[in-house]
């Protein structure tokens, strides 16, 4: 069987590069897919969790994180799009009417 | 042994959510149906949380759980319950003049607001970290969409951007939070954890600690708490008014619910570490938002650094552990709906098409022309700052009250200090209404709804400050 | 039920002049006048009524108020508040009538000033402990309005820096508050606020007594104000309105000394003790350094603003002689100065209503014109002198005698402040009053007119009473000092006091260790 | 008839009263007449309780009469009462009735005067203060007249408050009583701490149980007391102000700046003979600076050209000498001599104001001279008194002088009797140069003015005083057996049992565990014989024979000879500039206390106290804007910050 830590490194290494992807990117939808790579980091470690503990309770959670995951995506991608209107870019850079 | 137990379910309890659910797809598939005028929407809304509050009260022998211990109906969360009807109804007051003067013609407004509610319901109520999570994206995602409404203003676009993106990554803290905080003990539920970690049955503490940070971070970003803070000031800029000031309010008491629930009910057994993060955060919270709102000219900014440093003093109930500290923060969280509610309600009230009003010198002589609107506002500006007989007031000795019992004085004085630091700003907009010369001429909308919160609030800050007695006994429950 | 009458009166008569129109203003006048001259009439009943021979509260009323947290609306007065109650309605009744030239805002201006009176009647006779603060900090907004609204150029920042100063004082105190709450009630079980109670029961380690004694000075002496943090006066002095003077020197300051009296000394003798040293160099300062700063003065206002440092420095000395002579003495020192005081404000702002301006240099010579102004502003400027006779020296006298009792250096540093005193207000006068009438904008200038001479006799009439026949005044206080002084008598407090007094080890361990040093 | 007691102070109270609120109504005559007669009634008030007094037993010749408890805090208990002694029955008597001679006087004097009625209300509440300060029968009511006599001393030196030197003379004089007053303050405080009263006769007949001859208490408060009669009394160091008092009018001069106002510092010495008996190292202090101002002021005398400034320090020398009568416990002498200068010196005073009259306005005495023929009843008083202060028998000056030279020597050292007799001499040569220069010799007065004798009401005002100054020695005359009337008089007050004290002393001593000093050597009574006292009598009528004939010799005879040979002398410019002692003031207290006040306000107040509160502000809004700086608007930045804060946590945890 693989042990734990196999599944928790593997989801730390991913959940770290969606943070990465989340500082150093600027474009909003791939900003956007790096959050998603963190989310799917998380669902390993749930799986991996339960295999290890023989439960259900994670594999439930995971099932969960997709679901909003996906009403995430649908209403991130509408944001991106009203915003694309009003001004053609979606570099993230280029956002900042407010501050300070 | 049943393949398929069937679950057991109390429908009584979960009333509020599903009457008030019931509710919002109702005003959802009636949007379709009607015209332009959208104002019986606004009443069927009222009518459902109204109704939702009255199923709340409808349940006895508190607490009970369902769902096998997921979802709990107890005095804590029935005066959640009560908090989150209140601010969205006054939202939905709010709105309505609002978005005639906005132009805001979208009928999912009312019914994201009522789903915005069930979420906020859930999570209050949840005592599962998967149900934590589904309630926290469900106010968070309708809160998105809230946020970006004026699809053709580019401030609410960008608000809406930014609170998504950062949204989202936070939810990623917070999950993987979870995530490791059921790998360390093998439950997702609050009880479980917490007896597991009674117990001792730790798989791995550091998983634990690493856990609880990351809860922190997700929870404090929900909160808008430094140092995750940063996204508030230029949302509550961004968002619809109304939006703004039911973000400031109804979503953030949920979030602090379970946010105490969780730490408070489930974690009391690894107190010392979470109690000195949280000091950290409750601290920088205070400054950084009173710093940061001292240098600000437009008033929904200040409000939003103000709102920072309120979940500052707000986290010391958490911190204090104790009863009186749930007590308090229930007792505040109401005083700074009504407080938070009036003054966004002023605001809504003096802006009119193409002129917000949102600098703070617009609102220079307001006193003079409006003696009675720049009362109100600096009544609530007051209640916030808290001083006395104001609601902000009794909130604060309450909260402190809390700390103290537990020995908490350095922080009760740190967080004094930033009171009267916050008292700066908040008197400087009462020195621009009260003792500047009127600087140019207002127009406020006096809409009867908008005027009705600010009575209701008036009221509530009122009674909350000179007549606290019934409300505590009630949050002492 | 009278006393709470008494003491809310003003706020009704304010509410009630919300409903008069703006454009009315003799009515509004009228009314908040005789409104404010009623509540002091009544206040005179309350004297009256007053028995002398006991220390203990008179005219309670004890209503519960938030039973959940055993906080009551009670209220009641002894010999200690009871003058300072009424020189705060008399106060309140002629700023007034000195304010009938206000020329914006009147109706603002006149609830304002009912407000005030409300809150500031409220903070003499509050007993429990977050009444008191209620009303501490609910004065702090009309004063704030009126000095913010009706004040000179720089109006705005002297009103903020009144309020934020004397904010981060009483919010310490709100902190120690709470924590004397959980004190008492982890020693007696019982949850509650109220003075009295606490005040015979509250019995802590030295150690602990000192922060809760530092926290409630902080309030108190910045208010007063002692002399570190006397700053913000001259500037709140200089740019308020003539009646905000008047009530700020004559009662807003005294609200301090009166503090001190009602919670630090009782509640924390042996602190006191271990502080006198402290404050009795902070006082002695204060009133040496407010002379001195107060005589190379230009501006009246501001050169008023820092005698009162120094007059103040006197009466916190007498109650930290913690003798009967010292304590009578502060107490009448307290509306000595607040008589003075105000009549010098007064003063200042008939002038200032003549000229506009109230600069040392541009005046010289107005007793030539203006005779009965001279009287008036000799009278007074001798009171405040301290000249025997007259209303100043009793309680100075008394004072320097308490501290006496105490220490000769204490007395003979604090005696110089008679010296100072003479050099100060009589160089002014000179300045102002005598030598040649050179300006011609003074060549015009007219005498007082009836309205201002009524302001101005009945206090010249108190200050001659209070001169030459203190004794009822004095009888007053008897009982309660003489209580007071038993109080803190180090006799009457177990040496350290810690043993029996060790707070309960569950519920304040964090707090003991991060508190105690 | 002693019962009539309260009513002396309340005559002229009224006047007052009637004469400054009324005063313009009534017209000037109808002010004159109240404010004289009120005094009048007064006088013969006191007429009656002398009378009342004398008829009384010797040994109980002393009334007190309480009106009223003024007030009362603890165990203290002040009185607003009055007694009734032999020392209070003299001053009483010298203040009604020089006063009267001086109200009088002023009618005519400030005639021209606009406000005439407001001198007079001045004049008459002094006359109320001086009254409650001899008659008080505490400490504290003392004090309330001492300080109500400086109070109108202030008011009445300012009287013309349109001249800035008047005004700064009157702020000076109250600025310098105050330091004194600061002391007695303590002095009396120190008293109450001592003997929980402060009543007169309670703590004159305490203080021998209660204090230890020559001990730490007994002398700090006589020393606090002395300092406090320093101030009023116009003694080394406070006495400079008094020459700048000068800028009133004449009269006032005459009546508080000579007769009665500064001498009560000798009055309440003498008051307290019971504790500064207790005292030695005081009465040396006492003896020594009543000694050291006589020789000091006389100097100064010698070279001032004003000839009210002349006056004025000769009083200032002449109650030196008062005070050297005390200081060697010839209390009766200096009292003496108080009574005598009253006479001598107001009618010096009041024939300079007639003088000044005559010339309108003059006062130099470098510009008068030859007024003899033109002001011969001036004249003629003003030699009189002249001659009496020179000490020239058979004047009243004489006798007091003489009595306060020969207990210096008997009872004190050869020093003081040296500063005494040197006094003396100058005394005579300086008070005869003033004659000499004023009414001798050719007319220097400017041509346009015409000098004229001065009216009737002034001039039998003159002749009194002149009567009195002539025969006042009466009072005292020495050697033969109960001739000395005020002697006799006052040994009920001045009587202290010696004897009795110190036995007291030296058994609180015991009782403290203290060593006794042998003090057997203070009961040893010197017995000096008659001849001694004819010859110093002799000695002294000689030196002022001689101070007179010197002032001849330089200003009759020679009256080139003075210009030439001071010329350019340092120590005559010294002289003439007062010892620079005002100079020496100003450069070490009062400039640098306002220099250092001007620093305390601009320095440390608004920079310093002032500063760090604003500093505090300061430095929030610095934050504030740090704080905003951060908040960059990026969204990349903003999570950053989230990272980072969680591993920050994360260090935090672990």
């Amino acid at each position: 069987m693989i042990p734990l830590s196999h599944y928790l490194v593997l989801s730390a290494m991913l959940f770290s590069i969606g943070v990465l992807g989340v500082l150093v990117r600027r474009n909003a939808i791939v900003v956007f897919m790096c959050v998603e790579i963190m989310l799917n980091a998380v669902n390993i470690s749930l799986i991996g969790f339960d295999n290890y503990t023989d439960q259900v309770n994670g594999q439930i959670f995971s099932f969960m994180v997709m679901c909003v995951a996906a009403a995430e995506v649908s209403v991130g991608l509408a944001i991106v799009i009203a915003l694309f209107r009003n001004k053609p870019t979606v570099n993230l850079d280029e956002f900042n009417l407010m501050r300070w | 042994m049943d393949l398929i137990p069937a679950p057991s379910i109390d429908l009584i309890s979960l009333a509020p959510a599903l009457v008030l659910s019931v509710f919002g797809m109702g005003v959802l598939i009636l949007d379709l149906f009607i015209g332009k005028d959208k104002s019986i929407l606004v009443f069927i809304s009222l009518l459902g949380l109204f109704l939702t509050t009255v199923v709340t009260f409808a349940k006895g022998g508190l607490p009970v759980y369902s769902f096998q211990g997921s979802y709990v109906v107890d005095h804590f969360s029935i005066f959640f319950i009560f908090i989150f009807a209140i601010s969205s109804a006054l939202a939905i007051m709010l709105s309505v003049n609002y978005n005639r003067q906005e132009n805001i013609k979208v009928g999912e407004y009312y019914s994201l607001i009522l789903f915005c509610t069930v979420g906020m319901i859930i999570l209050a109520s949840s005592t599962d970290l998967i149900m934590i999570f589904l309630g926290i994206e469900i106010v968070s995602i309708c809160l998105y969409i809230l946020a970006g409404i004026r699809r053709n203003d580019a401030r609410s676009n960008e608000a809406a951007l930014k609170y998504f993106l950062l949204g989202a990554f936070a939810t990623g803290f917070l999950l993987y939070g979870m995530a490791l905080l059921y790998g360390a003990t093998g439950s997702t539920q609050l009880m479980k954890i917490a007896l597991a970690l009674k117990t001792g049955k730790v798989v791995s503490k550091p998983l634990l600690l690493m856990g609880a940070v990351l809860l922190i971070i997700g929870f404090g970003f929900k909160v808008a708490s430094v140092p995750f803070h940063m996204w508030a000031p230029d949302v509550y800029q961004g968002a619809p008014t109304p939006i703004t000031a039911f973000m400031s309010v109804g979503p953030k008491a949920a979030v602090l619910a379970s946010f105490f629930r969780v730490f408070v009910h489930a974690m009391p057994d690894m107190a010392e570490s979470w109690i000195l993060v949280l000091s950290i955060v409750a601290v920088l919270s205070m400054f950084v938002g009173n710093l940061g709102a001292i240098a600000q000219t437009n008033i929904k900014r200040l409000l939003a650094y103000s709102s920072v440093s309120h979940i500052g003093y707000i986290l010391i109930a958490l911190i204090a552990k104790n009863s009186l500290g749930s007590a308090s923060l229930l007792f505040y969280l109401l005083a700074y709906a009504f407080t938070t509610f009036g003054a966004f309600a002023i605001v809504i009230i003096l802006g009119r098409r193409g002129d917000e009003k949102l600098e703070i010198d617009s609102y220079s002589g307001l006193a003079y022309r409006h003696p009675v609107l720049a009362l109100c506002m600096a009544i609530f500006l007051m209640s916030l700052g808290g001083l006395p007989p104001l609601a902000g007031f009794v909130g604060k000795f309450y909260i402190f009250s809390a700390a103290i019992k537990e020995g908490h004085v350095p922080l009760v004085v740190i967080a004094v200090l930033n009171t009267a630091v916050s008292f700066y700003y908040y008197l400087k907009v009462i020195v621009y209404m009260y003792m500047r010369e009127p600087a140019g001429e207002f127009h406020p909308t006096l809409a009867p709804l908008s005027l009705l919160v600010v009575a209701i609030a008036v009221f509530g800050t009122l009674q909350l400050g000179i007549f606290p007695g019934p409300i505590i006994s009630l949050a002492q429950q | 039920m009278f006393l709470t009458l008494v003491t809310f009166l003003p706020l009704v008569a304010a509410g009630i002049l919300a409903f008069i129109p703006k454009e009315n203003e003799e009515t509004i006048k009228q009314t908040a006048l005789a409104f404010a001259v009623a509540d002091f009439l009544l206040s005179l009943q309350l004297w009256a009524d007053f028995d002398l021979t006991t220390h203990k509260m008179q005219f309670e009323f004890n209503v519960p108020w938030i039973e959940t947290w055993g906080i009551n609306y009670h209220v009641g007065i002894d010999g200690i508040s009871l003058l300072l109650y009424i020189m705060t309605t008399f106060l309140t009744a002629i700023s007034i009538l000195a304010s009938w030239e206000v020329k914006k805002y009147i109706k603002e201006y006149m609830m304002a000033m009912l407000a005030l009176g409300t809150g500031m009647l409220g903070v003499f006779v509050a007993l429990d402990f977050f009444l008191f603060y209620f009303f501490w900090e609910f004065q702090l907004v009309p004063m704030y309005i009126i000095i913010g609204v009706w004040g000179g150029p720089r109006r705005i920042y002297a009103a903020v820096k009144f309020f934020l100063y004397t904010a981060v004082g009483s919010l310490l105190m709100l902190v120690a508050i709470i924590w004397i709450y959980f004190i008492v009630q982890d020693k007696t079980g019982v949850y509650t606020t109220d003075l009295m109670y606490i005040t015979q029961r509250l019995d802590i380690p030295l150690s602990t007594q000192k922060w809760l004694f530092m926290a409630f000075f902080m309030a108190f002496a910045i208010k007063v104000p002692m002399f570190p943090f006397h700053t913000w006066l001259p500037d709140a002095h200089v740019e308020a309105p003539t009646a905000g003077s008047v009530i700020l020197a004559g009662v807003l300051l005294k609200m301090g000394t009166y503090g001190f009296l009602r919670f630090n000394l009782p509640l924390f003798p042996h602190a006191s003790n271990e502080f006198l040293p402290l404050i009795a160099a902070l006082s002695i300062i204060g009133i040496i350094y407010g002379a001195l700063v107060s005589m190379v003065q230009e501006d009246l206002k501001k050169l008023i603003a820092y005698s009162s440092v120094s007059h103040l420095g006197f009466v916190m000395l007498g109650i930290f002689a913690f003798n009967h002579y010292g304590l009578e003495g502060a107490l009448l020192q307290n509306l000595n100065h607040g008589l003075s005081t105000g009549a010098l404000f007064l003063i200042v702002g008939m002038i200032y209503d003549r000229r506009h301006t109230r600069l040392i240099k541009e005046f010289g010579g107005l007793s030539k014109q203006m005779p009965k102004y001279a009287i008036c502003f000799m009278i007074i400027t001798f009171s405040s002198i301290g000249l025997p006779g007259l209303n100043g020296f009793v309680g100075e006298f008394l004072v320097l005698l308490g501290i006496f009792q105490v220490n000769l250096m204490y007395a003979a540093l604090a005696t110089s402040g008679v010296i100072f005193a003479a050099c100060y207000m009589l160089w002014m006068f000179q300045r102002v009053m005598f030598q040649e009438l050179k300006n011609p904008e003074n060549m015009k200038l007219p005498d007082l007119n009836f309205r201002e001479l009524v302001l101005l006799v009945p206090i010249i009439v108190l200050c001659f009473w209070i001169g030459l026949y203190p004794q009822p005044v004095i009888k007053t206080f008897d009982a309660s000092v003489a209580h007071l002084v038993d109080q803190v008598n180090p006799k009457n407090f177990a040496p350290g006091g810690a043993v029996h007094a060790e707070l309960k080890p569950g519920h304040a361990a964090n707090g003991k260790s991060e508190v105690k040093e | 008839m002693l019962s009539l007691a309260w009513l002396v102070p309340v005559f002229p109270l009224i006047g007052s009263i009637v004469t400054g609120f009324f005063g313009l109504r009534i017209g000037k005559d109808a002010v004159g007449k109240v404010a004289c007669g009120s005094v009048a009634l007064s006088f013969m008030t006191t007429l009656i309780i002398l009378a009342g007094l004398v008829m009384l037993p010797e040994e109980h010749r002393i009334y007190e009469q309480v009106v009223f408890t003024w007030f009362a805090s603890g165990d203290l208990v002040v009185d607003f009462g009055y007694q009734i002694d032999p020392l209070s029955m003299v001053m009483m008597m010298v203040v009604t009735g020089v006063g009267l001679i001086i109200h009088i006087y002023s009618i005519g004097y400030m005639h021209e005067e606009y406000s005439y009625y407001r001198f007079f209300a001045y004049m008459n509440l002094f006359m109320c203060s001086m009254l409650l300060l001899v008659m008080g029968n505490n400490f504290l009511l003392m004090f309330i007249g001492w300080e109500g006599v400086g109070m109108c001393s202030y008011f009445l030196i300012g009287y013309y408050f349109e001249k800035k030197s008047a005004c700064d003379a009157g702020t000076k004089a109250f600025v310098v009583n105050r330091v004194g007053d600061f002391a007695f303050l303590l002095g009396i405080m120190y008293i109450f701490k001592e003997f929980k009263t402060i009543d007169f006769t309670s703590v004159f007949a305490a203080a021998p149980n209660t204090l230890i001859y020559g001990g730490e208490a007994v002398t700090l408060i006589t020393l606090f007391l002395f300092i406090g009669a320093t101030g009023k009394s116009a003694q080394i160091p406070l006495y400079t102000w008094l020459p700048d008092a000068m800028e009133g009018p004449t009269p006032v001069s005459a009546l508080i700046h000579a007769a009665t106002m500064v001498t009560a510092g000798v009055y309440m010495v003498a008051r307290c003979n019971a504790l500064f008996m207790l005292a030695p190292m005081s009465m040396m202090t006492v003896a020594f600076i009543g000694g050291g101002t006589a020789i000091f002021a006389a100097t100064i005398g010698m070279a001032q050209n004003d000839i009210k400034r002349v006056l004025a320090y000769s009083t200032v020398s002449q109650i030196g000498y008062m005070f050297l009568a005390c200081g060697v416990g010839a209390f009766t002498a200096g009292i003496f001599h108080l009574v005598t200068h009253a006479f001598f010196k107001a009618c010096l005073f009041l024939g300079s104001g007639s003088v000044i009259h005559g010339l309108h306005g003059e006062q130099d005495i470098r510009k008068m001279g030859g007024l003899k023929k033109y002001q011969p009843v001036t004249y003629l008083t003003f030699l009189i008194s002249t001659l009496a202060i020179a000490g020239i028998f058979p004047l009243s000056g004489f006798f007091s002088k003489d009595e306060i030279l020969f207990h210096s020597l008997v009872d004190g050292n050869m020093i003081l009797w040296g500063m005494g007799v040197s006094g003396a001499f100058i005394t005579a040569f300086y008070m005869f140069r003033l004659v000499f220069l004023t009414f001798h010799g050719e007319s220097r007065v400017d041509p346009h003015v015409h000098p004229h004798e001065s009216p009737k009401v002034m001039t039998l005002p003159l002749v009194v005083l002149a009567g009195l100054a002539a025969a006042g020695g009466l009072l005292g005359i020495p050697l033969i057996k109960g001739a000395h009337l005020l002697h006799h008089w006052l040994e009920p007050v001045f009587s202290f049992d010696m004897k009795a004290a110190l036995d007291a002393s030296a058994q609180m001593m015991i009782k403290e565990g203290h060593h006794v000093p042998a003090w057997s050597h203070l009961l040893e009574k010197e017995e000096h014989g008659l001849a001694m006292e004819i010859g110093l009598m002799l000695l002294s009528l000689v030196i002022a024979l001689s101070g007179i004939t010197a002032a001849y010799f330089f200003y009759i005879k020679y009256p080139t000879l003075p210009d030439r040979i001071m010329q350019g002398q340092w120590g005559y410019e010294l002289v003439k500039n007062k010892y620079q002692v005002d100079e020496f003031y100003d450069a070490t207290i009062v400039n640098p206390a306002i220099e250092g006040s001007f620093f305390l306000w601009k320095t440390c107040d608004a920079q310093g106290v002032d500063g760090a509160v604003n500093g505090v502000a300061k430095t929030i809004a610095w934050f504030s804007d740090q704080a905003r700086a951060f908040q960059s608007g990026f969204v990349r930045n903003y999570a950053l910050f989230m990272v980072v804060g969680f591993i920050g946590f994360l260090i935090v945890v672990f």
